[in-house]
């Protein structure tokens, strides 16, 4: 069933955790807001197991510092960059949806999906 | 130096940037020219790509100054070309039907962003169809998904609004899982670029090392994509999404947005996978299901409608089960059969909705079929283009959807083991189909003078009142007709690409 | 938090029924609503009438807060089975920070290796990002532009008082400058002085992150966040009509385009040049300087203009839909 | 080192099954913002600066200050502040 | 064999004449030809002709085209744009149960063609191609292992045909269609378009499967159960109903299934038998009901019971009213006496379980109830009895073209009677 590098990988196990929560809040709770912030954490679990990818045990991080250029000083510099891009895609997406979420309120006065849906069945529209 | 038309995918993705960025400075006027000839314009550019590789084979186009693994890439097709040429002149047809209706119900304050996103919306299709680079196309499916929110939200009502949040949850889940697919492939593999993850793959599969998480960093990758596309389990925001946003954003939404995120994952099942893994693997069972699940559900609630433009986004989640079903069959028939349905629904649905509009408008734009009895008469031509896209939807030869399904039971009655499934599905949606569109047809088609007499709102609109929306329609069936008729180069072209994919 | 009181929430959250938070987040603020301009009022206290009649009355929907009971239960477990997923598959990956991962391959060694040559810049992301696969960074630029763009289709005002309101969610500015002025500082000087102190130094420092950004940690986008705070910090203290003299709607739009447009001809210049063998004449310059890594540079001063005015966008949006 | 990485993740951990139970959205959105600055002190261990800075800056700073603003628009931050509703209300008509 | 246009490899347009053709051709020309003719007189205070006209020719066109369908894909395609364009017909009056009507022959239709389809697809797989040649084209190498699948999609098809061709339990559409619709048009209806669906099957058996593949299989045993119980129950409904054209509806279910029977019953002299079946149903029952629009017209009603004393006035519509109901009944020297004496020859020489006995009887039990529900019209036009005064019945003036078309019809059906050799020479 579980494989030998679970203590290995605890990191990961961790922020796979946290991805799990993020997208349980994100599909099944009932506010919006919470969904959002479900949302942030869903993705930022998801950097931080890319992060921990790029991590080698006894590495500095890759910024060439007095002109030293061995493979073998610094960490792998491209989940860096895939999480930098990730992080602004992550921030207009929250934007975005936090706009709509006061749109929203302001024509239902609520934050719950359910409910509005459920009002626009009594209303027929 | 390479030949010349080995640039035209990079310059038609700039292009719908830079044309982007600068309708944010224009009015709402020269944002729609600007919009009309930067269409135009990848369109062309898509044909060339198809012709030359139709000429001299695919290529791949370094962005940048390193080659593969290090670089980024674009690689350019039959079927890439195709798919861009396709889009685009679909997308043209969609914005000049819908003209009339943006200029009504968009503020004019925001028109132009209107056009912008419009032109986002095309640079993501097009770089989806092209990229070779997973997280290249994790980026711009975000631009997708988020233009296409915007799309859904710019008719500011209530229901809109309702409908572009259900959508922005469900696809940001599916991005969430893409993401988290494409990371752990990263891992596994070490490369982002499609063809060296494929080399990588075919090694462990070989080895028979990290099976599970292969298998299910595959599963989460189909599954981000199929709720992104709107898969049986998860399209609660499709109905409201297409039948309350204005009229241009439900064609393009219902017959491009969907079909740009199927048409990567069946380049991810063919260039990052590899087909003969995916083929016999647990996963294209659970899809089949719900494909055939989603096809009895959307026309079974498409029969219940009482809304057309409902009804006709109804019948769009039966269609996208149709796709489904023939990327499940695992056959190189069923793959070239969905792709096919693509180019069908696509050209079909939007016609659809197109013609729809203008019977609304002909009966003071209520939806209701009560109220549509006999607007076939008081809009000749949007009658014509409802006709002809419910007899293509149930099936009739000379049109497309005929095609669609033979290819369909062609391919199903090649696979043994699903044979049956497929045929007792089938021929339930085509009965359903065929019930609620003849139902529409005979209601549009018979004229109740005296009930509307002197009822304002229900007048005639003559041809020379909307001349643009005309040639959109006359196009549209022209264009279903030519799918129906001679299929055969097309299916020859698609069964080509789809050998380049490999 | 300890975790004991966390359990208790998880109980009691899973057995509550939903009047406790959902209701104070719905019916209660509307009472307040209705001191503020509601866009239709009429409608929307007939929907309020009928909501409390038949959504929050007890007798009228037992099965719905069963249905809730079910839901939040479902999403327990469906929270502990999506978890015991994903913990067997990261059981079966391989390990951290192991050297011989398949991750570390001959693509970081090249970026490490020959990075410094080939991009001219010290910070070795940096150079990947914005030169080795630029072609993400393109895209991701335009996110935030497209995230504007709908954020300002959303929250704009562009509704004068005079023109009615015609059943749609759109209030007026009017309206949402009443809506707003609650918030504005009345004047706060302890608020005012402390941000002329601080304002210039965060400023200093983001122009600082973007310049950098090929030398040390940072970057155009860091660095615009950090400006783009600085100015929200601002106009928290000052309120709309001061920052209002240096920075409006045309700025905004006249940035955004011309950094994303430079952007964009730069890169296709560079895929161009790249592409087709083409010498590039744009030199490396010396690593280490200032001046140097050829297009990183320009490119992180651009993405930190854009990056600033639409974080400032964003907020001055959401605070009164306009500038 | 270990030991307090492993600290930092249980505190990721208990934020994020923390925002979701807690009972006004107030309170999640600061706890939100206290996981955003663990995450950043996360990546700075990984010997990743950049993301450090990016997180901090955009996690905690941008993103919560657009969460209190939507909160001030949806008026769900008064009963969490616990301010009374009247002086609101003069202070709108002031 | 012309092939007009190739879609794919297996999609090509083309089209041949055969025997089957040339009966259905000569079927469809003169009947569209009488009652055009007739419709002239009969349309004349309806409004909007111009589509009925363009309606009718576009039947016209299809239906010639249809006949001369060379494989099955052609023939597919004709036989749903013939029910696309016959269904404007059946509307014309566009009133409420107008429409209702429509709509299920509309639906009827379509799910029948759906089930055709089926079949079309597996045929495509199984069949060496899909061109109709007689003894069919079955490719037996590839259906020894999968028998049952295509048993079960000839039988589909058989179905699929039959919902066109009226049979139980998918004759309904049938009896609501053609009341509704007008005249002419419900005379084309059940003298060709209903016969298109035995053409289907004839296509299906004889030249695509193979009467030798059917033979003995469970497909027969059930086709001919579900024959006989619509030619029983045909005969039945109308021998109990009292509207006039509802009535003559239900005499085609029970005629239309002769063809049928003499299909299943796979000798020469049978299939011999539904030819002349076909095309004398044809004449005989179009001239019905063209003599019953304009009985409807005379006497106000659309009951038989008000029928009474119409010879008074109108003698020679009456005679013409015998002659052909002789013709559905049976009798020398009509064309439905020689059609069924084949049919009844032919199954009595044919050697299987029951069949020799019970299928004649079943044809003499309807012939009976045939001329118990046609005959007393007759009579009772004739000889209404001595307290019959005749003031429901007013004259109007009948041109005499109407008289000459449906003249020339009924003596189609005599002729056919006389001399079958030149419908159908005695080869296949």
């Amino acid at each position: 069933m579980f494989g030998e590098n679970l203590l290995n990988n605890y990191a990961e196990a961790v922020s796979m955790i946290i991805f799990a929560i993020g997208f349980t809040n994100l599909l099944l709770h009932k506010n919006l807001i919470k969904k959002i912030i479900g949302l942030n954490i869903m993705d930022t679990a998801v950097y931080l197991f890319l992060a921990l990818k790029g991590y080698i045990k006894g590495r500095t991080a890759p910024i060439i510092s007095n002109g030293v250029i061995e493979a073998d000083k610094y960490i792998n510099p491209i989940p860096s960059g895939l999480v930098l891009t990730g992080i602004v895609v992550s921030v207009s997406v929250t934007a975005l949806m936090l706009a709509l979420t006061i749109r929203l309120y302001k024509r239902y006065h609520t934050l719950d999906l359910d409910e509005i849906s459920f009002r626009l069945r009594k209303e027929g529209r | 130096m390479r030949d010349f038309v080995q640039n035209f995918p990079l310059f038609s993705i700039v292009g719908c940037l830079l044309s982007s960025s600068t309708s944010s400075l224009l009015k709402g006027r020269a944002a729609k020219w600007v919009n009309t000839i930067l269409i135009m314009c990848v369109g062309a550019m898509s044909l060339c790509v198809m012709i030359y590789c139709l000429k001299n084979g695919p290529f791949v186009y370094i962005m940048g100054h390193v080659p593969a693994p290090w670089g980024n890439e674009v690689r350019g097709g039959v079927l890439e070309g195709g798919m861009g040429l396709f889009f685009s002149s679909i997308m043209l047809l969609s914005m000049m039907g819908g003209r009339k209706k943006i200029l009504e119900e968009i503020e004019d304050t925001k028109q132009n962003l209107y056009y912008i996103l419009v032109n986002l919306m095309l640079c993501s299709l097009i770089a989806l169809v092209y990229t070779n680079d997973l997280f290249t196309a994790y980026v711009f499916v975000e631009i997708n998904t988020i233009s296409a929110c915007g799309l859904i939200a710019i008719r500011q009502i209530g229901r809109t609004i309702e409908a572009a949040v259900r959508y922005m949850i469900m696809s940001l889940l599916g991005s969430g899982l893409f993401l988290v697919g494409v990371c752990m492939l990263y891992d596994l593999t070490g490369h982002l670029l499609m063809s060296n993850i494929k080399e990588s793959v075919a090694l462990l599969s070989a080895s028979g090392e990290f099976r599970e998480p292969l298998l299910i960093t595959i599963a989460f990758i189909t599954m981000g994509l199929a709720i992104k596309s709107a898969l049986f389990p998860f399209h609660a925001w499709l109905p409201d999404a297409y039948g309350y946003s204005t009229i241009s954003s439900a064609a393009i939404l219902s017959s491009l947005v969907s079909k740009g995120y199927i048409f990567l994952l069946i380049k991810i099942i063919y260039r990052v996978i590899g087909f003969d893994i995916v083929h016999d693997s647990l996963l294209l069972n659970v899809v089949f299901g719900f494909s055939a699940l989603g096809i009895i559900f959307g026309s079974v609630s498409a029969m219940k409608e009482d809304d057309i433009r409902r009804m006709v986004s109804y019948s769009s989640v039966a269609q996208i089960g149709y796709i489904y079903l023939g990327i499940s069959l695992g056959t190189k028939e069923g793959m070239v059969a969905a792709v096919f349905q693509i180019l069908a629904h696509a050209a079909t649905k939007s016609m659809l909705f197109i013609s729809a509009i203008g019977l609304t408008d002909a009966s003071n734009t209520s939806r209701k079929f009560t109220d549509l009895t006999g607007s076939a008469y008081r809009n000749k031509i949007a009658g014509m283009g409802f006709a002809a896209g419910a007899l293509s939807m149930v099936g009739i030869p000379l049109f497309s959807g005929f095609i669609s399904k033979l290819l369909f039971m062609r391919a199903a009655v090649n696979n043994y083991g699903k044979m049956m499934p497929t045929m007792i599905v089938l021929a339930i949606s085509t009965i359903l189909n065929a019930i609620y569109f003849m139902k529409t047809v005979v209601r549009i088609y018979s004229p109740e003078r005296n009930l509307y007499e002197g009822r304002e709102g229900f007048v005639k609109i003559h041809t020379k009142d909307q001349v643009f929306y005309t040639i959109t329609v006359i196009i549209f069936i022209a264009l279903n007709v030519a799918l129906g008729l001679c299929s055969d180069p097309i299916l020859d072209l698609i069964s080509k690409g789809l050998d380049m994919f490999a | 938090m300890n975790n004991d009181s966390l359990f208790k929430r998880l109980l009691s959250w899973i057995r509550e029924s939903s009047e406790s938070f959902d209701e104070d987040m719905t019916i209660q603020d509307v009472d307040e609503n209705e001191s503020f301009g509601v866009v239709d009022k009429q409608e929307h206290i007939e929907n309020l009438e009928m909501v409390r009649r038949k959504v929050y009355s007890e007798k009228e929907n037992k099965s719905m807060r069963r249905m809730e009971a079910i839901y939040r239960w479902f999403a327990v477990l469906f929270a502990c089975f999506f978890t015991f997923v994903l913990i067997v598959t990261v059981s079966h990956m391989p390990k951290t920070g192991d050297l011989n991962n398949p991750a570390n391959n001959e693509v970081a060694e090249r970026y490490i290796k020959e990075g410094l040559k080939e991009t001219g810049a010290t910070n070795i992301v940096a150079g990947m990002i914005l030169d080795y696969r630029a072609f993400d960074t393109l895209g991701e630029s335009h996110v935030l532009f497209v995230a504007a763009i709908v954020v300002t289709i959303l929250l704009r005002l562009d509704k004068k008082e005079k023109d009615g309101i015609n059943t749609s969610i759109i209030e007026t500015i009017g309206e949402a400058e009443k809506d707003d002025k609650i918030f504005e500082p009345k004047n706060d000087t302890i608020l005012q002085k402390v941000s002329l102190i601080f304002v210039p130094i965060i400023i200093i420092f983001g122009i600082y992150v973007i310049l950098n950004g090929h030398l040390s940690p940072g970057g155009g986008f860091s660095g615009g966040a950090i400006i783009g705070a600085a100015l929200i910090m601002y106009l928290n203290a000052f309120g709309f009509e001061k920052t209002g003299k240096f920075f409006n709607e045309k700025v905004y739009k006249t940035v955004c385009f011309s950094g994303l447009a430079f952007y964009a001809l730069a890169k296709c210049y560079a895929f161009f040049c790249g592409a087709n063998h083409l010498d590039s004449h744009i030199s490396k310059g010396i690593a280490g300087h200032i001046l140097s890594a050829g297009l990183i540079l320009p490119l992180d001063i651009a993405v930190g203009c854009v990056v600033a005015c639409t974080m400032y966008g964003f907020y001055a949006m959401f605070r009164k839909g306009g500038f | 080192m270990t030991i307090f990485q492993c600290i930092l993740l249980f505190f990721l951990l208990v934020c994020a099954i923390a925002v979701s139970f807690s009972k006004n959205l107030l309170n999640s959105v600061l706890i939100f913002m206290s996981y955003s600055v663990i995450m950043s002190i996360v990546w700075m261990l990984l010997e990743s600066p950049d993301l450090a800075i990016t997180e901090a800056a955009v996690g905690a700073g941008i993103t919560s200050v657009l969460f209190f603003v939507t909160l001030n628009r949806i008026h769900a931050i008064f009963k969490s502040a616990g301010k009374k509703k009247e002086d609101v209300k003069e202070e709108g008509n002031e | 064999m012309i092939t007009l246009w190739k879609f794919n490899d297996v999609l090509s347009l083309s089209y041949k004449i055969d025997s089957v053709s040339i009966v259905f051709l000569i079927a469809i020309v003169t009947l569209f030809a009488c009652s055009g003719v007739y419709s002239i007189y009969y349309m004349k205070e309806k409004e909007n002709l111009r589509r009925y006209y363009i309606v009718y020719m576009l039947l016209f066109f299809v239906l010639c085209a249809m006949s001369c369908a060379g494989n099955l894909f052609t023939f597919y395609l004709n036989y749903e744009l013939m029910t696309l364009t016959s269904a404007p017909l059946v509307m014309h009056e566009q009133t409420i149960e107008a429409r209702l009507a429509g709509f299920k022959y509309l639906i009827y239709s379509l799910m029948g063609a759906y089930c055709v389809l089926f079949g079309f697809y597996t045929l495509n797989k199984y069949c060496v191609s899909l061109d109709f040649t007689y003894g069919g084209t079955l490719n037996m190498a590839a259906v020894s292992n999968h028998k049952g699948l295509v048993l079960t999609a000839v039988f589909l098809m058989i179905l699929g045909f039959g919902v066109k061709a009226g049979m139980w339990p998918f004759h309904s559409w049938l009896t609501s269609a053609h009341p509704i619709a007008v005249s002419p048009a419900s005379a084309v209806l059940s003298g060709v378009i209903v016969k298109a669906g035995a053409v289907g099957i004839i296509r299906v058996v004889f030249y695509l499967a193979g009467k030798d593949f059917i033979e003995g299989t469970w497909v027969k045993m059930a086709w001919m159960v579900l024959i006989l119980l619509t030619i029983l129950m045909g005969s039945t409904l109308a021998f109990f109903e009292p509207v006039l054209k509802k009535r003559l509806a239900y005499s085609t279910i029970s005629q239309v299934s002769y063809i049928l029977f003499g299909l299943v019953t796979m000798t020469d002299v049978a299939y011999k038998g539904a030819m002349l079946q076909f095309i004398a149903h044809a004449f005989a029952k179009c001239a019905l009901f063209l003599m019953a629009g304009l009985m409807i017209k005379i006497s106000g009603s659309v009951y038989v019971k008000d029928l009474k004393g119409i010879g008074r006035k109108y003698p020679l519509l009456l005679w013409c009213f015998a002659i052909c109901s002789l013709s559905m009944i049976g009798i020398p020297p009509t064309g439905g006496f020689i059609a069924k004496w084949y049919l009844i020859e032919g199954s009595l020489n044919s050697n299987y379980y029951n069949f020799p006995w019970s299928g004649p009887m079943f044809l003499l039990l309807s012939a009976l109830l045939t001329a118990g529900y046609l005959l007393p019209i007759v009579l009772r036009g004739f000889f209404p009895g001595e307290e019959f005064e005749d003031n429901n019945i007013e004259k109007i003036k009948i041109p005499a073209y109407v008289y000459a078309s449906i003249i020339v019809l009924t003596v189609m059906a005599v002729i056919v009677g006389i001399c079958p050799g030149i419908f159908v020479g005695g080869e296949m």
